[in-house]
């Protein structure tokens, strides 16, 4: 990000676009400034502001890439996302970013690696996913957790499949407002993953992402089971305008969101997740 | 061209919504034989019943919630209410606030009249059928009438903040003095705006307008030497030399069964009111600069053709800009903007001169100060009668024998003269439609 | 932009304020009339029928006769999107008052003859009668509102609604607060942002044209009033103003109006 | 107030000022408006107050004569330097569109060279809380930075305190201890001067002073002790991260009852710096600007996310400027954010005393 103005995002075309679902889908990006793209490098779990010309910006994962491929997905929820839905290959939006503290991917090798997300909360998390899936012999066992609300809203369901195949790597997948059980598939929260799960708690990485009342329960009965709190990583969302710790929405506690997050140490955050209104 | 019509045949025209008036209303009538045998202006603006409303409030309340008769002329609405309550708490007269109330007047004025001569009055005479098509062919005259109008609500925003339904005013004086540099730039504004106002005049002076001698009483406030806005009394070109608390004696409004809205009487007659009534009877009263204009251009008044009450608006236009500018120039910043107010009971009367005519309010207050009995009567409802009758014989000596949409054209024309304003609902009714 | 939007602007019980504030826009108004088609506006003669479909439809003022319903039903089956502008037709505007009175007594009052008069017997705003999708406060609305509601609809996104209270954009502005200073009974911190703070930066205290603000606290506020002096009744008449049948305040007036324990 | 100051006579001020403005500034001082003192810009020492002075208790703030000749002898006025500094409503950037693209340029406004006369203690702590969270951070603010580089502080020791300051109990003032040009103390017939920096230097070189007497070394002294004697106190700072572990306290929703969340509070408080990001399109959608407006904790939209509100409701949003300002901004700058000018607790409508909910959450006996 430039240092000189931090609110002040660069150009990009969109040169790729995938309708994922009816209401999310990914962007391709490429900055169109080429100095810009190559000096542009990020961490799994930072995002993006992304703008939308005359509309405002919003916060976005990197899900992957460089300057001038860089992957976004996006869930049309609101004013900024779902006019972004509307957008066509070369048109141009603006980025600034990346920001925020990311996974502790460089930390966990060596370690057993557990994901767990719910809802589209799994964008910031599938980068990471693929990035252990990528580097599989740096780390141990690879266990994915998955809640969705309906099972055909699961999103990148054929890359689920894949993971599903490699070695030492499990996946489990539940959907917690389907009637029905599909094979592969449970019903109810994401906490009855919880079980199945085969990891060595003393030697792993937890990453979840996810709903505020998901990740306290999810981390609570983690550590419960007998995981280190530090080793229980979450990636929170607050409201988020500036991206750089000036404006002050995302603060939670003493915390900003946007620059001492998005992704914290779970006890780090463990009481203010107890209390609403933080 | 259409072929000449039978000019005894029936007809029956039925002009469902008026445009290009301020509100919405609608004309009915039926001609047999020849003559005219019913004519009624109706309007379509649902009783409001503000008088009611402001049974109970506060004095000081009455001018914020009498605004909201008419986003056309609020100023009228708070400044006649105030004026009636500060006869009636007796608060004496203070040159500044004298001064910053003609200015702010002027400000209604010119916003109102450049709106209808531009946007309104104009397509008639230019033969278009709505401003946005005249503004095609006419892109700078449009421009110029839109200026102006800004100007006017710069003023309007200066002394009241906001052009429609401003805040600025209340019982004893304003709220709050401008600054310097706000009426600097104001002055600059207006010096600019000199030159697109003598334009305005002389384009509305040149209109293709028909002829139409009319019989008809003026009315308007007279003041010895201002052109009549805020203070002086009531006068005719009958006679009549009253002063506001008399209103009533010589003033009445009366329903009439097959009508729609109550009327107003002078002493038992129709009268007029508005831009060329009180030009017709204050025209030496015009700064020296407006008159020179008005001989420059050939306009003369008094005037008994109706169609020169568009000139009459376009006129006070450049009255407004000069006199405004006259006023500014010599700004001085007041110790304060108003004058304390002590409430009593009893009963205030007004009058002023909206941008359409004289205003007429009446307040009967108790010893809190609170408002036991309002009445609030619009120009538009005091002109309802005169339009009528202007309408039929205006109607027959156009001739019945054109077609039913060119009367329907020209009744449209008639009407919008007058540039009423429907939407001072305070007694006008929507009644059921009469058919033959 | 493919097809140049149509715009509407139809007009119920009002003072025509509102249409004023968008003719009132100047040689910005010429601009717009480049980006839409305003196919109806009474007022400056365009009058496509209400069946004609448009794109954006602006409704001023409130529903007062059956007529107005037919109409208003007519108007929203043939606009993609209704949009509300002012006080009369966001919460039913001062006339609303009459709702709560008997306004048979009223019509009899004000007109000698009250039985040619076809009204209902309140004044409803739109939204009691048919679904509306944004709505632009204020009495009147500004020029300003109106064409960033039309500027930001072209975008194909929704108008931003800030609800947040006067006070925060008085502040903005530097002014001082003359209800700490004078005791005015300025109604800014129940009222909702959109004005610039008008009344307050010219010193006057606020009446709450711009309708109630979010998450508004009537109950502290108006006890506050009475302690700068205020009489219970003119708290209720504070609250039941331009805005009196917005549910924040008509209950607010009940509240002072000691009528809670009647009903 | 190491080394010794100079004195100048009453007379005199109104050659400072010109000093200074000949210095290429324009002078923002104290001004009555509205029945109350706030920073604007003045042309010269008749623009200033004299003989005035201010009663503040909560939800009051009147000024009343005090038959002297002072300037200076009042607390403080309803805002401090945060806005000259970190303004209202910043335009941050434009973009403009056209056949190629989207094309991003910063709007920085050329910040007028501002001399601010009459700055407190308090107000000078609080603008080294609004350096350290504009600028001592990875991307400081160049909006911010811009009008902080143009900034002269002719600061002056406060001569009586308000019954709504506590700043001796938070260690602010009454006395200024560092980060002002010039230094003010105001004496019933004259002001000693300090300089506290090389522009401070350069413009009291330009300035006829005089060494001061030891009374009037003495009465600058007696003053200030006067002042340090304060109606109320903040608990110290350790003992305010006890807030965090009382989030269920009773006081809460008996302080929500009153409440208004109008955010009067946080817009006067010198340190708050919530805004939010305002997109102002251009009608021919040509072009749009993107600015940022002050915010507060008390809007609902500070808190939105898609769905929900994190903080729903006027309790929540209470204690989250409490504990905010005096607790968990100990975490993120070392300190807590309040520096005990009491404006929020004069300028909250309703009258809700700061100290005396941060006691009563406390179950502090003050
Ligand atoms: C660190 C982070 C990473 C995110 N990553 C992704 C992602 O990869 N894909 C994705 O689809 N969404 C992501 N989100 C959520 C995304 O930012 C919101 O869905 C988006 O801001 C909604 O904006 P809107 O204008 O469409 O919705 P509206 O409901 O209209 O919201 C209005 C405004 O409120 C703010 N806002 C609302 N919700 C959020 C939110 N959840 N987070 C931050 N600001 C919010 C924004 O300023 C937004 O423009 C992420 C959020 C954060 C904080
Ligand atoms: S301050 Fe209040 S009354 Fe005045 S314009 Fe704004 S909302 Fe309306
Ligand atoms: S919290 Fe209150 S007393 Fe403390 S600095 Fe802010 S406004 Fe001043
Ligand atoms: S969160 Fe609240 S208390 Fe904290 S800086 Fe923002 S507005 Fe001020």
């Amino acid at each position: 990000m430039s240092v000189a103005n931090c609110y002040l995002p660069w150009e990009a075309e969109i040169v790729e676009r995938t309708q994922e679902t009816p209401d999310i889908f990914t962007w391709r990006l490429r900055f169109t400034d080429p100095e810009i793209a190559r000096q542009y490098t990020f961490q799994h779990g930072q995002f993006n502001m992304l703008y939308l010309y005359g509309v405002g910006e919003v916060a976005i994962s990197v899900m992957s890439g460089d300057g001038s491929s860089l992957l976004h997905t996006i869930r049309a929820v609101g004013r900024v996302t779902q006019a972004m839905m509307d957008l066509r290959v070369g048109d141009r939006v603006g980025v600034r970013g990346p920001f925020g503290r990311g996974w502790p991917l460089f930390d966990a090798r060596g370690q057993d690696i557990v994901f767990v997300t719910a809802g589209l909360g799994c964008a910031p998390v599938v980068s990471s996913i693929r990035y252990v899936v990528a580097n599989r012999p740096d780390y141990g066992r690879l266990v994915i957790m998955q809640s969705v609300r309906y099972r055909h809203e699961a999103l990148w369901a054929p890359q689920y499949d894949a993971w599903r195949g490699l070695p030492d790597t499990q996946v489990l997948l539940t959907s917690s407002r389907d009637k029905t059980r599909w094979p592969l598939w449970e019903l109810g929260r994401v906490g009855v993953l919880l079980d199945q799960a085969d990891y060595d708690k003393n030697n792993c990485y937890v990453m979840m992402c996810g709903p505020d009342q998901m990740l306290r329960d999810t981390a609570k009965t983690l550590i419960e089971k007998g995981v280190p709190g530090p080793r229980v990583f979450v990636s929170l969302e607050r409201n988020m305008q500036c991206a750089v710790g000036h404006c002050g929405h995302c603060q939670m506690g003493g915390k900003f969101v946007c620059k001492d997050g998005p992704v914290f140490p779970f006890p780090e955050v463990a009481a203010l997740m107890e209390t609403e209104g933080f | 061209m259409n072929p000449a019509a039978d000019p005894n045949r029936t007809i029956d025209i039925h002009v469902p919504v008026l445009t290009r008036v301020e509100g919405e209303g609608s004309l009915e009538f039926t001609a047999r034989n020849g003559k005219v045998e019913k004519l009624y202006l109706r309007i379509y603006e649902p009783p409001r019943l503000f008088e009611k409303f402001l049974e109970g409030q506060d004095y000081t309340e009455v001018p914020t919630i009498a605004a909201r008769v008419c986003g056309v002329c609020p100023i009228a609405y708070q400044m006649t209410s105030i004026r009636a309550m500060e006869t009636l708490f007796g608060v004496p007269s203070d040159p500044w606030i004298h001064a910053m109330r003609r200015v702010i007047y002027y400000g209604e004025w010119l916003q109102s009249h450049t709106l209808h001569v531009n946007l309104f009055a104009a397509p008639d005479f230019l033969g278009f059928p709505d401003a946005i098509s005249m503004a095609a062919k006419y892109p700078e005259e449009v421009r110029r009438g839109m200026r102006l109008q800004g100007l006017g609500n710069d003023l309007l925003r200066l002394l009241g903040g906001r052009s429609v339904h401003p805040i600025g005013m209340k019982v004893g004086g304003f709220h709050r003095a401008p600054p310097r540099h706000e009426v600097a730039d104001m002055v600059d504004k207006l010096l600019i705006a000199r030159e697109d106002a003598r334009q305005f005049v002389a384009w509305a002076a040149g209109l293709p307008y028909p002829v139409d001698e009319q019989e008809f009483i003026s009315v308007a406030i007279q003041h010895p030497q201002e052109y009549g806005i805020t203070e002086g009394r009531l006068v005719s070109d009958h006679g009549l030399r009253v002063s506001f608390e008399d209103y009533p004696t010589h003033f009445r409004e009366y329903q009439v069964a097959h009508s729609t809205a109550y009327y107003s009487l002078m002493d038992g007659r129709s009268y007029f009111l508005g831009p060329l009534a009180r030009m017709n009877l204050n025209f030496d009263r015009l700064p020296q600069p407006v008159q020179a204009l008005a001989q420059e251009l050939g306009i003369r008044f008094p005037s008994h053709n109706m169609f020169m009450n568009v000139v009459a608006r376009a006129l006070e236009c450049y009255l407004a800009v000069e006199d405004s500018l006259r006023i500014l120039s010599d700004y001085q910043l007041p110790a304060r903007p108003f004058l304390d107010v002590t409430p009593r009971a009893g009963i205030g009367h007004y009058c002023t001169e909206a941008p359409r005519g004289m205003i007429y309010h009446r307040f009967e207050l108790d010893d809190a100060g609170r408002v036991s009995f309002a009445t609030m009567i619009p120009p538009t409802s005091q002109n309802q009668l005169r339009i009528e009758q202007n309408l039929q014989t205006a109607m027959e000596r156009f001739g019945l024998e054109h077609s039913d949409d060119e009367l329907r054209q020209f009744c449209e024309q008639v009407i919008r003269n007058y540039d009423p304003c429907l939407s001072c609902s305070t007694h006008f009714l929507r009644l059921e439609v009469h058919r033959d | 932009m493919e097809h140049k939007p149509k715009i509407a602007i139809h007009k119920f019980a009002s003072c025509s304020g509102c249409q004023l504030a968008f003719v009132n826009m100047g040689e910005d108004l010429i601009e717009l009339l480049q980006l839409v088609d305003l196919v109806h506006m009474a007022e400056v003669g365009s009058m496509a029928p209400e069946d004609q479909q448009v794109d954006i439809a602006f409704i001023e003022g409130s529903i007062t006769t059956p007529h107005d319903v037919d109409r208003l039903l007519k108007i929203r089956a043939n606009s993609a999107c209704l949009i509300t502008i002012g006080a009369c037709a966001t919460s039913g505007g001062i006339q609303a008052l009459r709702n709560n009175a008997d306004s048979g007594e009223w019509m009899r009052s004000v007109y000698a003859k009250p039985e040619f008069i076809q009204s209902l017997s309140t004044s409803a705003a739109i939204a009691n009668h048919v679904k509306v999708d944004f709505e632009l406060w204020g009495c009147p609305v500004s020029s300003r509102q109106m064409f960033t509601a039309i500027r930001t609809l072209l975008y194909g996104v929704p108008p931003l609604s800030l609800r947040e209270k006067v006070c925060q954009e008085c502040k903005r502005r530097g002014n001082v607060c003359i209800l700490v200073t004078q005791d005015a009974p300025c109604m800014g911190p129940v009222t909702r942002t959109g004005c610039g703070a008008l009344c307050p930066s010219f010193g006057a205290p606020c009446y709450t044209c711009y309708g109630p603000a979010e998450g508004v606290n009537t109950a502290s506020f108006g006890q506050r009033l009475i302690g700068l002096g205020l009489h219970p009744d003119q708290v209720a008449r504070r609250f039941a103003s331009i805005n009196n049948a917005a549910p924040a305040f008509s209950e607010a007036t009940r509240l002072f109006a000691g009528e809670e324990g009647k009903s | 107030m190491a080394e010794v100051p100079r004195y100048f006579p009453r007379a005199r001020l109104a050659e400072l000022i010109s000093v200074v403005q000949r210095a290429g500034f324009r002078v923002i001082g104290p001004r009555v408006d509205q029945g109350a003192l706030v920073y604007r810009e003045i042309d010269g020492v008749e623009d200033l107050p004299q003989g005035l002075t201010d009663e503040q208790a909560p939800g009051h703030y009147r000024l009343a004569a005090n038959g002297t000749q002072r300037h200076f002898s009042w607390a403080n006025g309803m805002s401090a330097i945060k806005p000259f500094v970190y303004a209202p409503r910043e335009r941050l950037w434009r973009v403009d569109r056209d056949t190629h693209g989207i094309h991003f340029r910063p709007l920085m406004s050329i910040a007028p060279r501002t001399a601010i006369l009459g700055v407190r203690a308090c107000d000078l702590s609080a603008l080294i809380l609004n350096d350290a969270h504009f600028l001592r951070n990875l991307y400081p603010d160049p909006y911010y930075r811009l009008r902080r580089e143009n900034l002269l502080l002719i600061a002056v020791n406060c001569s009586h305190a308000a019954s709504t300051c506590f700043c001796a109990s938070t260690g602010d003032g009454p006395e200024v201890s560092g980060g002002y040009d010039l230094l003010l103390n105001e004496l019933e017939e004259g002001y000693l001067v300090h300089s506290g920096s090389p522009s401070g230097d350069e413009i009291l070189q330009k300035l006829a002073t005089a060494r001061p007497s030891r009374r009037q070394l003495d009465q600058a002294r007696h003053q200030l002790d006067a002042c340090r004697q304060q109606q109320r106190a903040m608990p110290p700072a350790p003992r305010l991260t006890g807030l965090m572990s009382r989030l269920d306290h009773p006081s809460w929703d008996a302080v929500a009852e009153q409440c208004l969340a109008c955010g009067n509070c946080t817009a006067v408080c010198p340190t708050c710096f919530c805004h939010r990001e305002v997109e102002a399109p251009a009608l021919d959608g040509q072009s749009s600007v993107h600015r940022r407006d002050w915010d507060s904790c008390f809007n609902e939209d500070h808190s939105y996310l898609v769905g929900m509100l994190v903080r729903p409701d006027i309790k929540t949003r209470y204690r989250q400027w409490m504990t905010h300002k005096l607790a968990t901004w100990q975490e993120q700058y070392g300190r807590s954010g309040c520096v005990g000018c009491g404006r929020c607790t004069t300028w909250c409508p309703v009258g809700i005393d700061f100290v005396a909910q941060a006691r009563r959450v406390l179950e502090d006996e003050a």
